[in-house]
């Protein structure tokens, strides 16, 4: 029972990350929304798998625990940068990149 | 039947496999084209496993000629669990008419790309010819209701790009090629859905299985919505009447080697697999695919005809009218076959025959004189006769046949056609085959007109002819418009067989 | 033990709750007019359809949803919106009444047919009771690998698979011949790395993107070899070792990235991998079967060779089928070849296409 | 003792969502996106490691808990990761924290909108 | 359980189709339109899926039926439901829709590519990804008798 209290209360926080992707109001806040939101996904997944009694799915959580990663990085490249070919420096651009 | 055995020789070995082969042999071709070096070896690559599938498609027939039906289980599975290869005497003409309009093709693009596309794109271009090629042969030898998709899809998603690649000549062809992507992906989509339908009523999806299901189901809701959403779904990228909207931009504007095989064999392969579904999978069991056939796809054939050819007598662009006109005669195929009689749906049969081939030598000739001319509307090609006369003959046969002068595969069609509708009583499309042939008189007059009866104006472009290399495939082309047109025993015994195959032996 | 709760159909509710999820979720896409809110929207989309798909029990496409939509779909369509920068025009309210119409008709006639469908979730309706069981018993007897799903699509239906394959070729091609190979940000100034503020020092991405590269790779080929037994294969690893390069792209710089994996190379490999999958097929021919037949895949002398400590001694009752592994095994080979280098290729075609000057005398939409 | 451990998993597992639960609150109510991205990348992580440590103590010891503690490396790896890029990102892009101003904190309709 | 109940994840999945299509055919943006097309696209296979779904059942990665995995599915699936239409001792769910459906994904991540592709080159070529935008440039050029190939 508490497995599936656990997983009602995700798909609660789950429903106000959409809310908060649709408002806005930002796109760092709907950024933001959709990286928590796949987090949370990656823990549904998880408990789904014990509550289904399949928990060899893991697989699938971890891969978006994965994925999760690169598009949030996509996004943010996007909106902070305008580009997704430009690399990610470590330094100002006057000291040379790593390009 | 014929003897196929005439014009090939291959051992007993490769002709069992020939179905697999015959879709695997492109495929293959399309890989190894891609990874050639360059766009001479592309090009021998293409024209190679295009020739290469005329053979295997030549040897399925001299199969179906002995067996009437080849069935292949691809992976040894037998149907339902397994992919089959379902392929009847009109599969075989299916699978001959793609084979050797995409081996002419070919042929004709060792010329054409230089002219058209970026020489660095020369090989995936033949590669994506290669897998179109395939998917269509695909499309037209499966039994299986969605692998079906996936050849539509293969056939579709090489297309979409290659057209889209005509930009270089003229960027009208990016938004055609949207427009065809939107419009096909929604058909095969729609077509998806139906299947999802038949597949819910009967648990299967070979095609076969389907239909000796669908019978026991009776008015099923589920086979009504199934037949409604392949119909529309398939009517989409076949460009049945009025879902034609794509076609004209889409044909007009691509480069002239998609320009010319999509013409001859795209929504020919789509409207192959209709039918199939039609007098296949719903016919034999129902009463509303019949009620579908006389009250909806009569009428709308009817209107393309007339419709459509209005359009392309009033088109300026050469390829345009063209276009239209295909619309057109996709209407006559669709008039035969909504009779519901064996000789009308062979009527129909021969002239998606005879328009395949006329229209591949019409696009191929225009195509090949645009090679060194930018000329595109009608003013432009004025005085190509004198320029081009060897191309322009051909186009002349092309346009004879279209119009339907007798001596022509043009003509033999539509008078199989007339007699067949007067033969079922249904005087009305005698008048509609009439009025369209009037039109097309016109329009084809039009051009014809244009090309040999006016002097290009001074200081105007004037046209070139085509090289050697075109002008082989067209010939050929042109001399199939008129063998067929003089002879057409061995068209008419494929088209008869096919009917007869599909009809289950009425009358 | 495992977790199970009995007594309640938790199935039927998070079903329920997803569904209405997706269709919030789609409402909005349909409200919005801001691409990029749109596209954040359907990342969304995909990961609650694929939270639903595991709850339908489709764990392998559940599997292919996650790395597909999530992941690929989304940064084609960032790469895409980058390239064209359009808001949409706002939807006037004569355009928006014929597609309501069309989308409520066909729906209509799509509700008038569910009317007849089985009930959702009856194990005896044709669709579940006909063929679809006859693979589930069929499978142990025929390959012996506890995948149906994968069993399925690579054998009994794997000449979709081809195509499947194929289409994804095929699309690699398109981009191609559209977008070129990434050659123009090759020689563009724009690549260089971009004017930041004082906080533009991602030292944490960095490291996390060090150390995450070669763990999803391993990953990849996890799934890849897991495939047989649990939901995965070779479209799912091969997506994922794109990303893996796709990450390596976004955080080093798409010129490092060409540099590692060239571009040629990519699309070598994609037709490698279809060369791969119809070259087993053929193989098979070749040894008396039919087209991806894998139990000719060997001819019989060879099949004696296979020692038994690969998957343990022959068991009369459940034969070894080395055909159906190996072949099953080089299939999926194939796949993950030409998935990971078509998105490789798909990727390096949208994101190294740098945005042309405007054309003198073409309108420009508003900026994003 | 597997049905105490049962228990105790369970209530762990519910524990995280709570505060999970709470996070999204927290996110849907801040007023700008540095404390959102506060609030959601704490309970992002701590509700992760709480649910994970009670699906471990239900799983027992096998290859299930390994994938668990993988998917938990992972998000431990990613997820501050990307919330630093994003508050990066953000601040970057000319986004001013509101923190310290407490007038503001009270005027949630004006919040992080550029 | 009542007949809303039984068809509800039907008809929400048509809802789902009934939104791509709309979101596809309402507007002129061309990126905007792929992504309602994927949203089609993807609808159709959340139907079939739905098709395939066996109350009772598990995914169709067979299992031991006497693994405390098994023994839990089958508990929860009721011995009656088992006996008659288990395999081996365990309910499973269709397969083959997932199979049909992942290659429909794939389908539709290779439509969404060349699609967003083409549309690129149309921006490069037109200088807009709208529909009605683009048609004004092409009606002016085509009338005055100038079509130009792309850049």
């Amino acid at each position: 029972m508490l497995l599936i209290g656990a997983a009602a209360g995700l798909l609660v926080a789950m429903s106000l990350m959409i809310a908060r992707a649709i408002m806005g109001p930002s796109h760092y806040d709907r950024i933001l929304a959709a990286n928590s939101f796949g987090t949370k996904t990656v823990l549904l997944l998880a408990i789904i798998g014990f509550v289904f009694g399949r928990p060899a799915f893991l697989d699938i959580a971890l891969v978006y625990a994965l994925i999760n990663f690169v598009t949030t990085i996509a996004l943010m490249k996007f909106f902070r940068y305008r580009s997704l070919a430009a690399p990610l420096t470590t330094h100002t651009p006057k000291e040379g990149g790593n390009g | 039947m014929i003897t196929f055995e005439a014009f090939y020789a291959a051992p007993p070995a490769l002709t069992a496999h020939a179905p697999a082969l015959l879709v695997v042999g492109p495929l293959i071709g399309a890989c190894v084209a891609a990874l050639s070096p360059n766009s001479r070896w592309a090009w021998m690559i293409s024209v190679g496993s295009t020739i290469f599938a005329v053979w295997m498609a030549l040897c399925l027939a001299g199969e179906v000629a002995r067996q009437g039906v080849v069935n292949y289980y691809m992976g040894g599975f037998a149907p339902p669990l397994g992919i089959a290869f379902r392929i009847d005497a009109l599969g075989v003409m299916m699978a001959l008419l793609v084979s050797s309009v995409s081996a002419a093709a070919a042929l004709y693009s060792g010329h054409a790309l230089d002219a058209e596309v970026r020489s660095s794109k020369h090989t995936l271009f033949q590669a994506g010819f290669l897998l179109c090629v395939a998917g269509l042969l695909g499309l037209v030898s499966t039994g299986d209701a969605f692998n079906a998709f996936v050849f539509l899809e293969v056939s579709s998603i090489g297309t979409y790009a290659l057209i889209a690649a005509g930009e270089r000549r003229d960027r009208r062809a990016l938004p055609a090629a949207f427009n065809y992507l939107i419009m096909g992906t929604i058909g095969a989509t729609f077509y998806v859905i139906g299947v999802g339908f038949l597949y819910a009523a009967t648990g299967t999806l070979n095609m076969a299985d389907i239909a000796a299901r669908v019978v026991t189901l009776g008015d099923s809701r589920m086979v009504q919505a199934g037949f409604a959403f392949i119909v529309v779904g398939l009517g989409l990228k076949a460009a049945m009447f009025p879902l034609h909207g794509w076609l004209p931009g889409a044909y007009a504007h691509a480069p002239s080697l998609m320009n010319i095989f999509l013409s001859a064999t795209a929504t020919k392969a789509a409207l192959y697999l209709m039918v199939r579904f039609l007098f296949g999978v719903f016919e034999p069991g129902s009463d509303f695919a019949y009620h579908f056939m006389a009250w909806v796809l009569g009428p709308l054939a009817g209107a393309a005809a007339v419709i459509c050819s209005i359009q392309a007598a009033f088109e300026k662009e050469f390829r345009r009218v063209l276009a239209f006109s295909s619309v057109a005669q996709v209407g006559y195929i669709l008039l035969g076959l909504s009779i519901g009689t064996t000789a009308a749906a062979s009527a129909g049969f021969l002239h998606l025959l005879a328009h395949a081939l006329m229209k591949a030598t019409l696009f191929m000739a225009v195509g090949g004189v645009a090679l060194h001319f930018r000329g595109r509307t009608l003013d432009d090609f004025a005085g190509a006769g004198r320029d081009a006369p060897w191309t322009m003959a051909a186009f002349a046969t092309g346009a004879a046949s279209l119009i339907g002068i007798p001596l022509t595969a043009g003509f033999l069609s539509k008078w199989r056609l007339i007699e067949a509708s007067l033969a079922a009583g249904q005087i009305w499309m005698v008048v509609v085959i009439a009025i369209s042939s009037l039109l097309a008189l016109a329009y084809a007059g039009r051009m014809l007109e244009a090309i040999f009866f006016r002097t290009a104006a001074p200081g105007a472009e004037r046209a070139k002819e085509a090289p050697l290399g075109v002008l082989v495939p067209l010939w050929i082309l042109a001399g199939f418009c008129v063998w067929f047109g003089i002879d057409a025993s061995l068209p008419e015994s494929i088209a008869i067989a096919g009917a007869q195959a599909l009809m289950g032996g009425r009358p | 033990m495992t977790g199970y709760i009995p007594g309640f159909d938790a199935n039927l509710a998070l079903d329920a709750i997803l569904l209405v999820m997706l269709v919030v979720i789609v409402a909005a896409i349909a409200a919005t007019h801001r691409m990029l809110s749109a596209v954040i929207l359907m990342g969304l989309y995909s990961l609650v359809s694929a939270v639903w798909l595991v709850v339908m029990d489709a764990a392998d496409v559940a599997f292919t949803e996650a790395v597909v939509g999530a992941g690929v779909s989304t940064i084609v369509l960032l790469g895409a919106i980058l390239l064209t920068r359009g808001a949409a025009a706002k939807v006037s309210g004569r355009r928006r009444f014929l597609p309501a119409v069309l989308a409520l008709g066909v729906g209509a006639i799509l509700i008038y047919a569910t009317l007849d469908l089985p009930d959702f979730g009856d194990p005896a309706s044709p669709a579940n009771a006909y063929v679809g069981r006859a693979y589930l018993e069929a499978t142990g007897n025929d390959m012996g690998i506890p995948n149906v799903v994968t069993a399925v699509l690579s054998s009994y239906r794997g000449f979709d698979t081809l195509g499947e394959t194929v289409v994804i070729f095929a699309a690699a091609i398109g981009v191609a011949i559209m977008l070129g190979f990434g050659e123009r940000a090759m020689a563009d100034r724009t690549i260089e790395p971009l004017a930041g503020g004082p906080a533009d020092h991602h030292v944490v991405l960095r490291v996390a993107a060090k150390l995450l590269i070669p763990i999803i790779a391993l990953y990849a080929f996890y799934v890849q070899f897991h495939g047989d037994l649990g939901p995965g294969g070779g479209f799912q690893a091969g997506v994922i070792l794109a990303v893996a390069v796709i990450l390596h792209a976004l955080v080093f710089g798409l010129k490092d990235t060409m540099a590692a994996v060239k571009p040629k190379f990519a699309r070598g490999v994609a037709a490698l991998g279809v060369l791969l999958y119809a070259g087993i097929g053929v193989t098979c021919i070749v040894n008396g079967g039919g087209f991806l037949d894998y139990d000719h895949l060997f001819p019989r002398h060879i099949e004696a060779q296979i020692p038994d400590w690969i998957l343990g001694p022959a068991d009369p009752a459940h034969p070894h089928h080395w055909g159906q592994h190996f072949g099953i095994m080089a299939i999926e080979l194939g796949v993950l070849f030409t998935v990971a280098a078509t998105m490789v290729t798909i990727f390096y075609g949208f994101a190294g296409r740098s945005m042309e000057a405007p054309q003198p005398g073409a309108p420009r939409s508003g900026a994003a | 003792m597997a049905d105490a451990l049962f228990w105790a998993g369970g209530g762990l597992a519910a524990a995280g969502a709570l505060l999970a639960l709470i996070g999204a609150l927290g996110v849907l109510r801040f007023p700008d996106v540095y404390t959102r991205i506060h609030a959601a990348s704490i309970t992002d992580t701590g509700g992760a490691t709480l649910m994970i440590l009670g699906l471990c103590l239900i799983s027992g010891l096998s290859l299930v808990t390994l994938k668990l503690v993988l998917v938990w490396v992972f998000i431990m790896l990613t997820s501050p990761a990307a919330a630093n890029a994003l508050a990066n990102a953000a601040y970057s892009a000319g986004h001013t924290p509101w923190i310290g101003s407490f007038r503001i904190m009270q005027d949630n309709r004006k919040g992080g909108s550029r | 359980m009542s007949a809303v109940l039984t068809h509800f994840n039907y008809v929400a999945v048509i809802v789902l189709m009934m939104g791509g299509l709309y979101i596809l055919l309402s507007t002129g943006n061309l990126v905007r339109r792929m992504i309602g097309l994927a949203i089609f696209q993807t609808s159709t296979g959340l139907f079939y899926i739905s098709l395939g779904k066996v109350s009772g059942g598990t995914a169709a990665i067979t299992l031991d039926a006497v693994s405390a995995e098994g023994q839990a599915l089958a508990a929860r699936a009721g011995a009656e439901q088992v006996a008659r239409y288990g395999v081996e001792g365990v309910i499973y769910s269709n397969p083959l829709p997932h199979v049909l459906i992942l290659t429909a994904i794939v389908v539709g991540v290779a439509t969404l590519a060349v699609g967003l592709a083409i549309a690129v080159r149309l921006r490069e070529a037109y200088g807009t990804i709208e529909t009605d935008e683009i048609q004004a440039l092409d009606r002016v050029l085509t009338a005055a008798g100038q079509v130009e190939p792309a850049p």
